[in-house]
């Protein structure tokens, strides 16, 4: 399903900020929130998994339900996972398209990765010290 | 006189280079006296460059200047540019053409961010596409382009033609959002499409001959025009009427959603 | 510390009486001394001329409406740029340079002592932070209290010794060092948009005027002893007809300081307009100069206007927005809760322009009509006149008529059948601008005290050398010469050091603050003052607790104390 | 021991009023901070001393080991990027400015990828602002456009707008009209006497529709303008037009959509427009604490608020060309200085993979994404919880950050100015 992305910040993700390992802080910000109506669409449930691509990069999200968010559209907090398909292109600003990105959902059964795993995908090296 | 500029390979050719000296005037005296910037630091023109020379010249009229090879992170070539020629074989890095008031920039490639920005005259021609800003102006300042002649065969970026002011700037391909932004005078022709064009704008003419996605609101319809060459058939608006807007723009296919 | 030896100084010291003399000056641990042994430094300025380091006392180059200057203007930023060489850090900007660029250049022009005319009280700790990065300058900050809500209060309630009080806390707690009136009361209206026009309307809710608040916080100035006077921006600014305005203003001053002015009106030039509109604006300089002829208790500084780009940066709000809605170019604006407001636009101020060229007469007429350069200082109200970068050429046009009969051949023609500069013989000399740039600035200031503006023993030892030979100079034919050396010192001395010579900046530095504690009795100190407390913490944003600068913020210190008379 | 009176390093509101509870070098409790405010002082995830990534895994070194090398790779650096800045306080932001001019570098903070925007929109047309207790004490209208104070400044409402009563606003709840636009609805969205809802990406065409009625020339005006309704434009252009005092305020809705700084630019103009019929500011709610004592910082500087670059030895300004994300993605820096903020986690992907291509050297208290890809970390102090400096409030207002206990870590500031001072000394490039 052809859909808008919108990034944004949310009071967990804030609360997590300065603890971005903490399971907490990962699980807030792969969460998918998508009108009641698309879930329907997509023959899924809030719980259940989605895979977000923009372009060559996707990535997994749990989906939940919320009426706030308009249909055609979808909302996930700040942080790695929205940022694993965000483009990283400005339009000559300094500043990506962190909202209304047309991307591709569609249903999964792969498990949501950890930030750490995230970023081992991008070459870097966990700290769990 | 023909300066033959052959880009060697760098060891990290992602580092940019700010070669401002590279305008056919400066060849008038010997090539070892300039320096670029590679990052932070200064080298001889010639550690970047194999520099070879033919004939001779008077005046910069009379220098073309040919750049060779990966030249696709070198900046500000023909930077203040008054005459004579550059002729770029592949892509050319950001903001070539700054400031130019004459001669004749050719790039056989693609050309990056701000392509002839703050241009007071000459011609620039761009075979390939042109990235973002192409022909405008500079952060703060009220003016983009004033003067000369600025073509692109491909297509070219956002924020295309920003704040033009005077002169002409012809995209042969799609333009992508908000070319002729802040337009004041001077004319913007799209052969492709593109999307809000001329937001903002107080004076000029932009022709769109493609399709427009997201026109608008705050343009008033004026009309119906023919176009000269090929007979066809455009709409007249005038705008932006958010502002105390003078300005024309002639579309023939639009639609109010983005 | 060092010592060090001028030889052969031409000196001009008005100070102290000296018109001209060639003499040598001694220098230990950053003071004037009446000898130093051998083995100090020698400077021989060989018969060149030698005056107190260059004061400034209206400028605006630190603080929040400064830099928002800079933050809006990258186009002006890149006109001014200089590489990082030597101790020099790199320089941005023309009309509103950086911090180091200010510091640099008026370092260059012999500078060494500046007054930053307009803080917001709320936001001192920004301009005391841009102090600190203006290495080679002493530096003062004019403290706004235009629409100061607690000192409108007291001004309403007829109370000049609480008014005095909050004063007295409010320098003391944010390092001020004088008592700044812009637009009085205007400020307040602009808080709704509006504005009050002349001296006599009155500030809603408030219900008082700005001749009230100007007398007021006059007697509440000489109450707490402070060391300069009330330091006011009249109201109506840059109005066709308002130098009624101003000369009603200036009969506002009584003569309550034998040491200096009970008054200082700044950049005047902006405030003797005639006309009744901007098409036939005219000069009403001569009836203003007059005016402060009549009164020793006033004191002006130009405001001269230089052609050229520029930048009008003031805490007059409603004034900036007029002429947004003039220019149609960029306005910001910046309101500062229970105090003040700000504005801020570019300007380009050209010989084409009939209002331009009119202004650019006024202030040189006023600066030729009064009488004595002691009541009448050099300044541009920088940048809004035009960049200090220019006064070399203003001191030029001072000296010779001849100079400015060639500028005014160049003027748009219909601007002058308003002036009276044409018809203006005067010639002002040496001693003249000695006074206009350093020595009248000390006394109005009040900080001959602390050795500032005079080269005798026990002044500090700010010096400033120019490569120019006054024995062998004409001013009036050679001005071009005159420009040449105020633009450029062979050296400069601050605190005793060389700093800067011929152009180039010789060291780091570190500024010095100068700032005001009144010592106020017990039941007058604010801090204590249970409404006061109350009414802070409930309509200000920030606590009581944290609106104090820390003294840490000063990387040198200098409070002048004073024993208030309550 | 109650330390009352502290000022809240987390987001831009800076609020001053906090009482912090100390019991044995422990924060216990904060009273008046909102949640994000106490998750900040209570949260103690700190990394213990200074650590090199190695092959083997992650190697404990001295303080001295870590700034040694880190003079070592910024001195050989041809293209450094010192980046971050906002999470610490001006005194170190000072320091890294005089660093990046002295290795010269590229120094961009967080502003880019968050209102840079807004500052590229105030350098076309201009701010028209003020402090916050203007809005405080006299305003009785009230815009929030494309942001969510509810969940991002907790207490902006509480102690600003809608909950703050004020001087000539005595009850604010009742004499307050609140108007908040956004393309979906949130907790703030609920409290809103008007909710524009618009279709992304609309606020450039909706913004201009209702500058075009404030003028006079809504006529013009569609029956729908991005979802928007005619007769709502009409109302909510006659509600800022009717107003004593419109306070506007707008956040990342309109710098991350398409258009970037044009809907800001768009949105100040509309402030502009109403200046004429009555008293209206505006103001971005800036997010980090001390994001805006960078922009001042480097302004007083450098003369530009944030994206300078220092390769010639001279400041150079152009978003686009010198902000963090178009450098990483591109690939054109060989060294990068994190200071105070975490690109691994709030940087676009493509960006960030270029981190795990060159050497990184992080200053932060806290473990976080960029570690992953640090070649070395130094814990540093967190400003306003163990270190003092200065910060500026969103709306300018500079404050003095109190120290309400001691780690014994070292302070960021020093640290910087060690590293600049052994450059220095080294001759840098």
């Amino acid at each position: 399903m052809r859909i808008i992305l919108n990034t944004g910040r949310t009071i967990p993700q804030g609360n997590f900020v300065e603890y971005k390992p903490s399971p907490e802080y990962g699980a807030e910000t792969s969460r998918a929130f998508l009108a009641p109506l698309d879930l329907m669409d997509l023959g899924i449930e809030a719980g259940d998994r989605v895979r977000v691509s923009c372009g060559s990069r996707s990535v997994v999200l749990t989906a939940a339900a919320s009426d706030d968010v308009p249909p055609g559209t979808l909302f996930v907090p700040y942080g790695a996972h929205a940022n694993h398909v965000v483009p990283a292109a400005t339009h000559g600003t300094g500043m990506p398209d962190f909202k209304g990105i047309g991307v591709d959902v569609e249903p999964t059964d792969e498990p949501v990765k950890s930030v750490w795993e995230l970023m081992e995908d991008l070459g870097g090296k966990r700290y769990d010290h | 006189m023909r300066v033959i500029l052959s880009a060697r390979p760098r060891k990290n050719p992602f580092i940019p280079v700010e070669a401002e000296g590279i305008v056919p005037a400066r060849f008038l005296q010997p090539a070892e006296g300039i320096t670029v910037a590679v990052g932070n630091r200064d080298r001889p023109l010639t550690d970047v460059f194999e520099v070879a020379i033919e004939g001779t010249a008077t005046d910069a009229a009379g220098v073309e200047v040919v750049l060779r090879g990966d030249t696709s992170r070198v900046k500000r070539v023909g930077e203040y540019m008054e005459a004579g020629k550059i002729r770029v074989e592949r892509d050319i890095g950001m903001h070539c053409g700054n400031f130019m008031s004459g001669g004749e920039i050719e790039i056989l490639g693609n050309a990056d961010g701000w392509l002839g920005r703050e241009m007071r005259g000459g011609r620039i021609l761009c075979h390939g596409n042109a990235s973002h800003y192409c022909g405008s102006g500079y952060r703060g300042e009220k003016h983009g382009m004033r003067g000369g002649y600025l073509e692109v065969k491909g297509d070219a970026g956002d924020f295309t033609a920003e704040y033009l002011a005077g002169g002409e700037v012809i995209i042969h391909g799609n333009c992508g959002d908000m070319p002729g932004v802040e337009m004041k005078a001077g004319t913007l022709t799209i052969m492709g499409s593109c999307s809000r064009p001329c937001g903002n704008m107080t004076g000029g003419t932009c022709t769109i001959l493609g399709t427009v996605a997201g026109m608008l609101p705050t343009f008033r319809r004026a009309g119906t025009a023919m176009r000269e060459s090929g007979g066809i058939s455009l709409t007249r608006f005038e705008g932006d009427v958010a502002n105390r807007g003078k300005g024309t723009i002639f579309i023939r296919d639009w639609q109010y959603t983005l | 510390m060092t010592r060090l030896l001028i030889k052969n100084a031409y000196v001009i010291d008005p100070l102290n009486g000296i018109r001209g003399e060639v003499m040598d000056i001694a220098v230990k641990d950053g003071w004037i001394v009446e000898s130093v042994h051998d083995g100090a430094e020698v400077i021989d300025a060989r018969g060149c001329l030698t005056l107190p380091g260059g004061i400034d006392s209206h400028t605006h180059i630190c603080g929040t409406k400064v830099n928002f200057g800079r933050y809006m203007m990258p186009e002006d930023m890149r006109a001014g740029r200089t590489q990082r060489r030597g101790v020099m850090h790199s320089t941005s900007g023309y009309s509103v340079p950086t911090t180091y660029g200010n510091s640099y250049r008026y370092s260059t022009m012999g500078y060494t002592s500046v007054l930053e005319g307009a803080m917001a009280p709320l936001e001192a700790r920004h301009t005391h932070e841009e102090f600190a990065a203006t290495p080679l300058q002493d530096t003062m900050a004019n403290t706004l209290f235009d629409g100061n809500w607690p000192v409108m209060e007291a001004v309403r309630d007829r109370d000049v010794k609480r008014a005095a009080a909050i004063v007295a806390w409010t320098l003391a707690a944010v390092k001020g060092f004088a008592i700044k009136l812009t637009n009085p009361g205007g400020s307040e209206c602009w808080g709704w948009g509006k504005n009050v026009k002349c001296i006599h309307e009155t500030v809603p809710y408030f219900e008082v005027s700005p001749a009230e608040i100007i007398e007021t916080l006059i007697r509440a100035n000489e109450m707490l002893r402070l060391p300069h006077s009330v330091h006011l921006h009249c109201n109506n600014l840059g109005v066709p007809g308002n130098y009624q305005c101003t000369i009603g203003s200036m009969d506002l001053a009584p003569d309550l300081n034998p040491d200096r002015q009970s008054l200082y009106l700044t950049h005047v030039q902006f405030h003797a307009y005639g006309g009744t509109s901007w098409k036939d604006i005219c000069s009403r300089a001569e009836p203003v100069a007059h005016a402060v002829n009549r009164k020793p208790q006033v004191t002006i500084d130009m405001g001269q206007m230089m052609f050229g780009k520029t930048t009008t940066m003031t805490a007059d709000g409603p004034m900036e927005f007029n002429l947004y809605r003039l220019h149609h170019n960029k306005w910001s604006n910046h309101d500062v809760e229970l105090e003040t407001t700000s504005g801020i636009i570019p300007v380009y101020y050209s010989k084409t322009s009939v209002v331009n060229c009119v202004m650019w007469a006024i202030g040189l007429e006023l600066a030729l009509l009064v009488a004595s350069p002691w009541q009448c200082l050099l300044a541009t109200d920088n940048p809004n006149g035009g960049p200090f970068i220019k006064y070399p050429e203003i001191i030029a046009l001072l000296m010779s008529r001849r100079y400015r009969e060639e500028e005014l051949r160049t003027l748009a023609p219909e601007a002058l059948s308003r002036i009276t500069l044409p018809s203006l013989d005067r010639e002002l000399d040496w001693h003249d601008i000695a006074v206009m740039t350093r020595a009248g600035q000390a006394r109005a200031l009040g900080i001959q005290s602390i050795g500032k503006g005079h080269l005798a023993p026990g002044a500090e030892a700010d010096i400033a050398i120019y490569p120019i030979r006054v024995d062998e100079t004409d001013p009036s034919r050679q001005f071009r010469d005159v420009i040449r050396a105020f633009q450029k010192t062979s050296w400069t001395i601050k605190r005793g050091r060389p700093v800067a010579r011929d152009g180039e900046i010789l060291v780091e530095g570190t500024n010095k603050t100068v700032w005001v504690k009144p010592k106020v009795p017990d039941q007058y100190d604010m801090g204590k003052d249970p409404e006061f407390a109350r009414n802070f913490d409930r309509y200000y944003t920030v606590r009581m607790s944290n609106y104090p600068v820390q003294e840490l913020y000063l990387q040198r210190s200098l409070c002048m104390e004073s024993e208030a008379q309550l | 021991m109650i330390i009352r009176d502290v000022i809240c390093p987390f987001c831009a509101c800076l609020c001053d009023d906090l009482d912090v509870h100390v019991e044995e070098g422990k924060v216990t409790a904060v009273d008046n901070a909102c949640d994000l405010g106490s998750h900040k002082f209570l949260t103690d995830h700190r990394m213990k001393g200074p650590v090199r990534r190695t092959a083997s895994g992650w190697q404990e070194i001295t303080l001295e080991e870590a700034i040694a090398e880190t003079v070592e790779l910024l001195s050989n650096a041809e293209r450094p990027l010192l980046y971050g800045w906002s999470s610490t306080c001006g005194e170190a932001q000072s320091a890294g400015v005089h660093l990046a001019e002295r290795v010269g570098g590229v120094i961009d903070a967080t502003t880019s990828v968050c209102h840079g925007p807004s500052i590229l929109a105030i350098q076309e047309v201009g701010h028209p602002g003020c402090t916050l207790g203007q809005v405080k004490n006299r305003a009785n209208v009230v815009v929030y456009w494309g942001c969510n104070p509810m969940h991002a400044h907790p207490r902006h409402l509480s102690r600003y707008t809608t909950y703050a009563d004020g001087f000539f606003v005595r009850n604010a709840f009742k004499e307050r009209k609140v108007i908040v636009a956004d393309v979906r609805g949130t907790d703030s969205t609920n409290v809103a006497d008007e909710f524009i809802r618009l279709q992304p990406g609309g606020d450039y065409a909706v913004l201009g529709a209702l500058r075009a009625i404030v003028r006079g020339k809504g006529d013009v005006v569609p029956e729908e303008v991005a979802g928007v309704s005619r007769e709502q434009l009409f109302r909510i252009a006659d509600l800022c037009k009717s107003a004593r005092y419109g306070a506007f305020f707008f956040g990342m809705g309109l710098t991350q959509t398409a258009g970037k700084y044009k809907n800001v630019r768009n949105a100040i103009e509309l402030v502009d427009e109403l200046s004429r019929h009555t008293k209206w500011t505006l103001t971005p709610m800036r997010g980090h604490f001390n994001v805006y004592g960078f922009n001042e910082v480097c302004t007083w500087m450098t003369g530009y608020p944030f994206a300078v670059d220092f390769a010639r030895g001279m400041a150079f300004y152009n978003p686009g060309e010198t902000t963090a994300v178009d450098i990483l993605a591109r690939k054109e820096c060989d060294m990068c200085l994190v200071v105070a903020s975490d690109p691994a986690a709030h940087f676009p992907a493509e960006a960030v993979e270029h981190l795990g291509s060159i050497p990184v050297v992080q200053l932060d208290p806290f473990p976080n994404l960029t570690t992953a890809f640090s070649r070395i970390q130094i814990p540093v102090a967190v400003s306003g919880i163990d270190a003092e400096g200065t910060a500026y409030r969103m709306d300018g207002v500079p404050l003095r950050l109190r120290k309400v206990l001691d780690r014994g870590y070292p302070e960021d500031a020093m640290i910087l100015k060690e590293i600049t001072r052994r450059i220095a000394d080294g001759g840098g490039p």
